[in-house]
């Protein structure tokens, strides 16, 4: 992508960035992984293609990463979601940024300001895979005490290395949920319930927050689906409250409510 | 022995606890099983993991000397989740006790030398067993010096101990609160204890240093010595990495190839000189 | 002991799988789950699965599981009653379908726990694990078991190790008494030696570094710009440890259910910030560079100045799983560029 | 076999559920025994978790009770939690969690019959569904054996 390496080599010139976080080729031919690029020369190392499916926008939170000085990230449409969530949550700051944007027909656009992603994303609406509606409802429609077993058996492999957290751009917490012990929320060991506490208080702190990147799925070593937990809670909150995708309101779902909001089960 | 579990605890009863200072407390602890008590010994340095059991080990100095028999004493501030629950026992109740671990003071190389007593903060405990058991051993040393530090008055530990220190003939003492923490009553020093010591310049003459106190205290004090000409290999202190096996299994004390619980945690300072800076 | 020879069919497996589950013995083997195969227990031969190179988890938790208990107690005012688990019964269990640098990954883990100090919960559950291996016919561009004096038909580690052959038949290696016993149990099952060797039914794993090389440069090479500039995509989870065979750090928990509980043994990471953190708030590794360098050391400097044995077996698992593609060999290769210090 | 009696805790605002069992006590309103309530500032604080800990040490079932929408002391920390309860409800739900088994219900300070009626048919429901083994199984997990 030579637009992307001109652009990339331009803003290190002239130093408006010191740092550009893209993608470069991975440990195999399937994979890239995110490189931080902080010399001209190395500009070339910058790729683009369909295997670029790492969330770069997590490293945007990263204290070690900031110190690098001010960086441009290259930006396909999940990880512009992520940066507009992340905006919405005050965790980013427009003029500390450069954001080369990345459209699903791989042309780049820079943003000027996340009001700009916010108007691109709203013609870029997330859409839950038709396949993935298709196994939630499977789920759903189980007896429930089968629901519960087969739950229990996708995450008996989790040995709660938290890839999934640390995958994702909005776990950005210098301090989990996890890592408190007084009082301990959640067992540290990873045996069943362990892992159940975990997946759902993780699901729970991104309900209203995902963006339906699929980073933790991606990141979990031993191919649990953890995605389908967001990704019901997504449907859940579009259900609710009102199709969600990242917007600069700050109205996030569980920050904010409406007083007529409807639900059937309280009495 | 090598059918020994060797993660179970051996169970306490806590005989006394004094409050040593604002969230630090002193516990004395007996074995409840004689043949356990028989059998135990340790000296002056080491360490154990002391738990309340459905809360978890934390790991601290044994306080005592060698040199008191019947019982061990650890001194701890209420800090973190089993510390807490460590505070919330009573004289009376059971707690568990792993060890002795870890290296030792070589006191008994310290023959006919003088000691000096560096210690800062919540520091003492460690050092408090070393100087027992030389003051327990007092004619085999020379000179004893003590010069010991904390934040401010209130924040001392062991005060009676301070007190009878203080009065003994044998022994200098110097103490000392950080500026703003001292009383209108308090006749001590008030300034930090590398330039505390630097003032009472005690003689490196045949004499060992030891050095307990907190990171930043510690990097201050060895210029210090070093500059009131003790060398290197007459300086000694102790390093208090996170442990939570005692015996290096668990892997996260080390630094660099020494792993603190076995190898420390009494180092001298040629020898930690020689480690990587990750402590 | 002395390596005996042996042929096993291929039909003969499936017999043997049934001998083994009759005989009381929990099998854990491969078992595919989408894309990936897992160590699990299996109770039947057919969810046995033959695709895979290596598992995407390591066989290490048959020996150091992810929790395990160290005792359980029962507590009132006036007593504190301790049961230790070390007098529990630990399952009799066949490791099915390990590879050869899974089973020399139970050397350093062995070490690990017995030297020094004999951990006698880890030693009881080595015992009643038998390790019957299968050789590797296949590698990928993440295996380098040959640069840690490692091999695609090792014995190493192995009660038994099992190598295809060309018809389909499996050349049967036993190593141990363990494995002799099995043998004798299940004698139907096993025939002469073939006469066709393993070498040829071998992966080719191409070495990538010299590990003896590497261990003289490490020595001197703990401030190095390379070791942040390696982990700099590192996001700080534990992947990397919790696959690798060979990792075996640990943090003790307690767990208490009113007046009952258990004291645990968990794995622990030291990728993980919070490994090293003292109440007082101060790390020693407080960068991910430090912790990467940790690790790197850890295996190939400070355990093979210990014990002679690095603590890798060059499976790739951590590279393959890693979020962030960090690469293992990436380091290691570097590592050999770089010039000799001291 | 003796009747399965629920084991249910009730987590409940200090200012609206409390206050209206106390007035289910002094009104002398019977019913059923079965629950233990944990009273909390405002049902906003009720953490999520605390619903899994009861499970987890024991409940058989859970009530969640607070003001009334718009009668909330801090304003609007029940219209916070009814929002999470409907995210959490549907989690657990997709998770196999017997939803079933939490009722919430508001309950003000002046309807201590609504609370007698509220813990009674919570009760009958957790009695026909009776004791929530599934959920002490995974709980339980450690007791019978180590996890590989």
């Amino acid at each position: 992508m030579m637009d992307l390496i001109k652009r990339a080599t331009e803003l290190l010139e002239s130093d408006a960035v010191k740092v550009v976080i893209g993608y470069g080729k991975g440990s195999s031919t399937d994979r890239t992984r995110a490189i931080f690029v902080t010399q001209v020369a190395d500009c070339e190392n910058l790729v683009f293609n369909s295997q670029c499916i790492h969330n770069l926008a997590v490293y945007l939170t990263k204290a070690e990463i900031k110190k690098l000085g001010k960086p441009a990230i290259v930006a396909p449409v999940p990880v512009l979601r992520s940066i507009l969530q992340l905006a919405a949550e005050n965790q980013l700051t427009e003029n500390d940024l450069v954001i080369l944007g990345v459209t699903p027909e791989s042309q780049l656009i820079e943003f000027e300001s996340f009001a700009g992603i916010e108007t691109f994303l709203d013609t870029h609406r997330i859409k839950i895979d038709q396949k993935y509606q298709e196994t939630i409802e499977k789920i759903r429609s189980m007896p429930v005490a089968e629901r519960f077993a087969w739950w229990v058996k996708e995450l008996e492999p989790c040995f709660k290395c938290y890839a999934c957290r640390s995958a994702c751009p909005l776990c950005y917490c210098t301090r989990c949920t996890v890592e408190n012990n007084q009082p301990q929320w959640i067992s540290v060991a990873s045996h069943p319930l362990g892992n159940l506490e975990w997946h759902v208080m993780r699901a729970m702190h991104l309900a209203g927050r995902c963006t339906d990147c699929e980073a933790c799925y991606n990141a979990c070593p031993m191919g649990i689906p953890i995605h389908l937990l967001t990704k019901s809670m997504l449907q859940d909150v579009n259900e609710n409250f009102g199709t969600y995708g990242p917007t600069l309101k700050k109205d996030n779902t569980l920050s904010s409510f409406k007083p007529d909001d409807k639900e059937s089960f309280i009495r | 022995m090598d059918n020994k579990n060797i993660y179970i605890p051996y169970l306490m009863r806590i005989e006394k606890i004094t409050l040593e200072a604002p969230g630090v407390k002193t516990f004395r602890l007996k074995f409840e099983n004689e043949q356990e008590a028989e059998a135990f010994s340790f000296k002056a340095g080491q360490f154990g993991e002391y738990s309340i059991v459905g809360v978890g080990e934390s790991t601290f100095c044994i306080a005592s000397s060698p040199t008191r028999k019947g019982y061990i004493e650890c001194t701890f501030r209420q800090a973190g989740k089993v510390t807490s629950a460590l505070s919330l026992a009573e004289e009376g109740d059971v707690i568990g006790f792993r060890g002795p671990y870890g290296n030792t003071f070589p006191i008994d190389e310290w023959k006919g030398k003088s000691l000096l007593f560096i210690a800062g903060g919540i520091a003492l405990p460690p050092m408090r067993c070393v100087i027992w058991n030389a003051l327990d051993l007092r004619e085999n040393f020379k000179d004893i010096t003590i010069v010991y530090g904390a934040k401010s008055v209130d924040d001392l530990v062991y005060k009676h101990e301070l007190e009878e220190w203080g009065k003994r003939p044998d022994i200098r003492l110097v103490t000392t609160v950080d500026p703003g923490g001292e009383t209108p009553e308090w006749k001590g020093e008030v300034g930090f204890v590398p330039s505390v010591l630097e003032k009472a310049a005690p003689s490196s003459q045949n004499t060992i240093a030891i050095v307990c106190g907190p990171p930043i205290m510690i990097k201050f004090t060895f210029p210090v010595l070093e500059k009131l000409g003790f060398t290197e290999e007459n300086i000694y202190t102790t390093l208090e990495n996170r442990m939570k096996c005692g015996f290096g299994k668990c892997g996260r004390c080390n630094v660099g190839e020494v792993y603190v619980c076995k190898d420390g945690p009494v180092f001298s300072y040629d020898q930690l000189k020689l480690l990587p800076a990750e402590y | 002991m002395q390596t005996e020879n042996y042929l096993i069919r291929k039909s003969s497996l499936e017999k043997l799988f049934t001998n083994l589950i009759g005989n009381g013995k929990t099998i854990y083997a491969p078992k595919a789950k989408g894309d990936l195969a897992l160590f699990a227990k299996v109770d039947a031969f057919e969810e046995i699965t033959e695709d895979y190179i290596v598992t995407a988890n390591s066989a290490k938790s048959l020996v150091f599981p992810r929790a395990e208990k160290l005792f359980s107690y029962k507590k009132s005012k006036e007593n504190t009653e301790i049961n230790d688990a070390a007098s529990d019964t630990f399952p009799d269990v066949v490791l099915w379908g390990t590879r050869p640098c899974d089973a020399a990954a139970f050397i350093p883990l062995n070490n690990n726990f017995n030297e020094d100090t004999p951990d006698i919960i880890f030693s009881k559950r080595s015992q009643k694990v038998l390790v019957m291996s299968f050789s590797c016919s296949r590698c990928n561009e993440y295996c380098f078991c040959t640069s840690v004096n490692g091999g695609p038909g090792n014995t190493t580690g192995s009660d038994i190790l099992l190598t295809k052959l060309s018809e389909g038949d499996y050349l049967a290696e036993v190593m141990t008494e363990k494995g002799q016993l099995l043998v004798k149990e299940n004698s139907d099952l096993f025939e002469g030696a073939p006469e066709e060797g393993k070498e040829r039914n071998l992966a080719q794993v191409t070495t990538r570094f010299n590990q003896e090389e590497i261990q003289a440069k490490l020595q001197n090479l703990f401030e190095n710009p390379l070791w942040d500039e390696q982990s700099r995509a590192c996001l700080g989870c534990g992947a990397c440890t919790y696959v690798c065979p060979v990792c075996s750090c640990f943090d003790i928990q307690d767990e208490a259910h009113g007046n009952k509980g258990t004291r645990l043994r968990c794995w622990d990471s030291c990728g993980f910030g919070l490994f090293t953190l003292h109440t007082s708030g101060h790390n020693p590794r407080d960068k991910q560079g430090g912790r990467w360098r940790q690790r790197i050391l850890h295996k190939f400097l400070y355990l093979p100045n210990k014990s002679k044995i690095a603590g890798c077996v060059g499976c790739g698992r951590c590279g393959k799983s890693c979020p962030a593609d960090i690469n293992i060999l990436d380091t290691l290769t570097a590592l050999q560029g770089e010039p000799h210090h001291g | 076999m003796s009747e399965f009696e629920p084991k249910i805790i009730a987590f409940v605002c200090n200012w609206c559920t409390y206050a209206g069992a106390d007035l289910t006590g002094t009104s002398r309103i019977k019913y059923a025994q079965n629950v233990k309530i944990i009273r909390f500032p405002c049902t906003g604080r009720i953490d999520f978790m605390l619903l899994l800990k009861s499970f987890s040490e024991g409940a058989d079932g859970i009530i969640v009770s607070g003001c009334h929408p718009n009668d909330c002391h801090y304003t609007s920390g029940n219209f916070h939690a009814r929002r999470r309860w409907i995210m959490f409800r549907g989690l657990l739900d997709l998770l196999g969690i017997d939803v079933r088994r939490i009722q919430y219900s508001w309950v003000s300070a002046a309807e201590g019959s609504k609370w007698a009626d509220v813990v009674n048919s919570t009760v009958a429901t957790i009695r026909e569904l009776g004791p929530y083994t599934d959920y002490a199984k995974v709980a339980g997990y450690l007791e019978k054996e180590a996890k590989l």
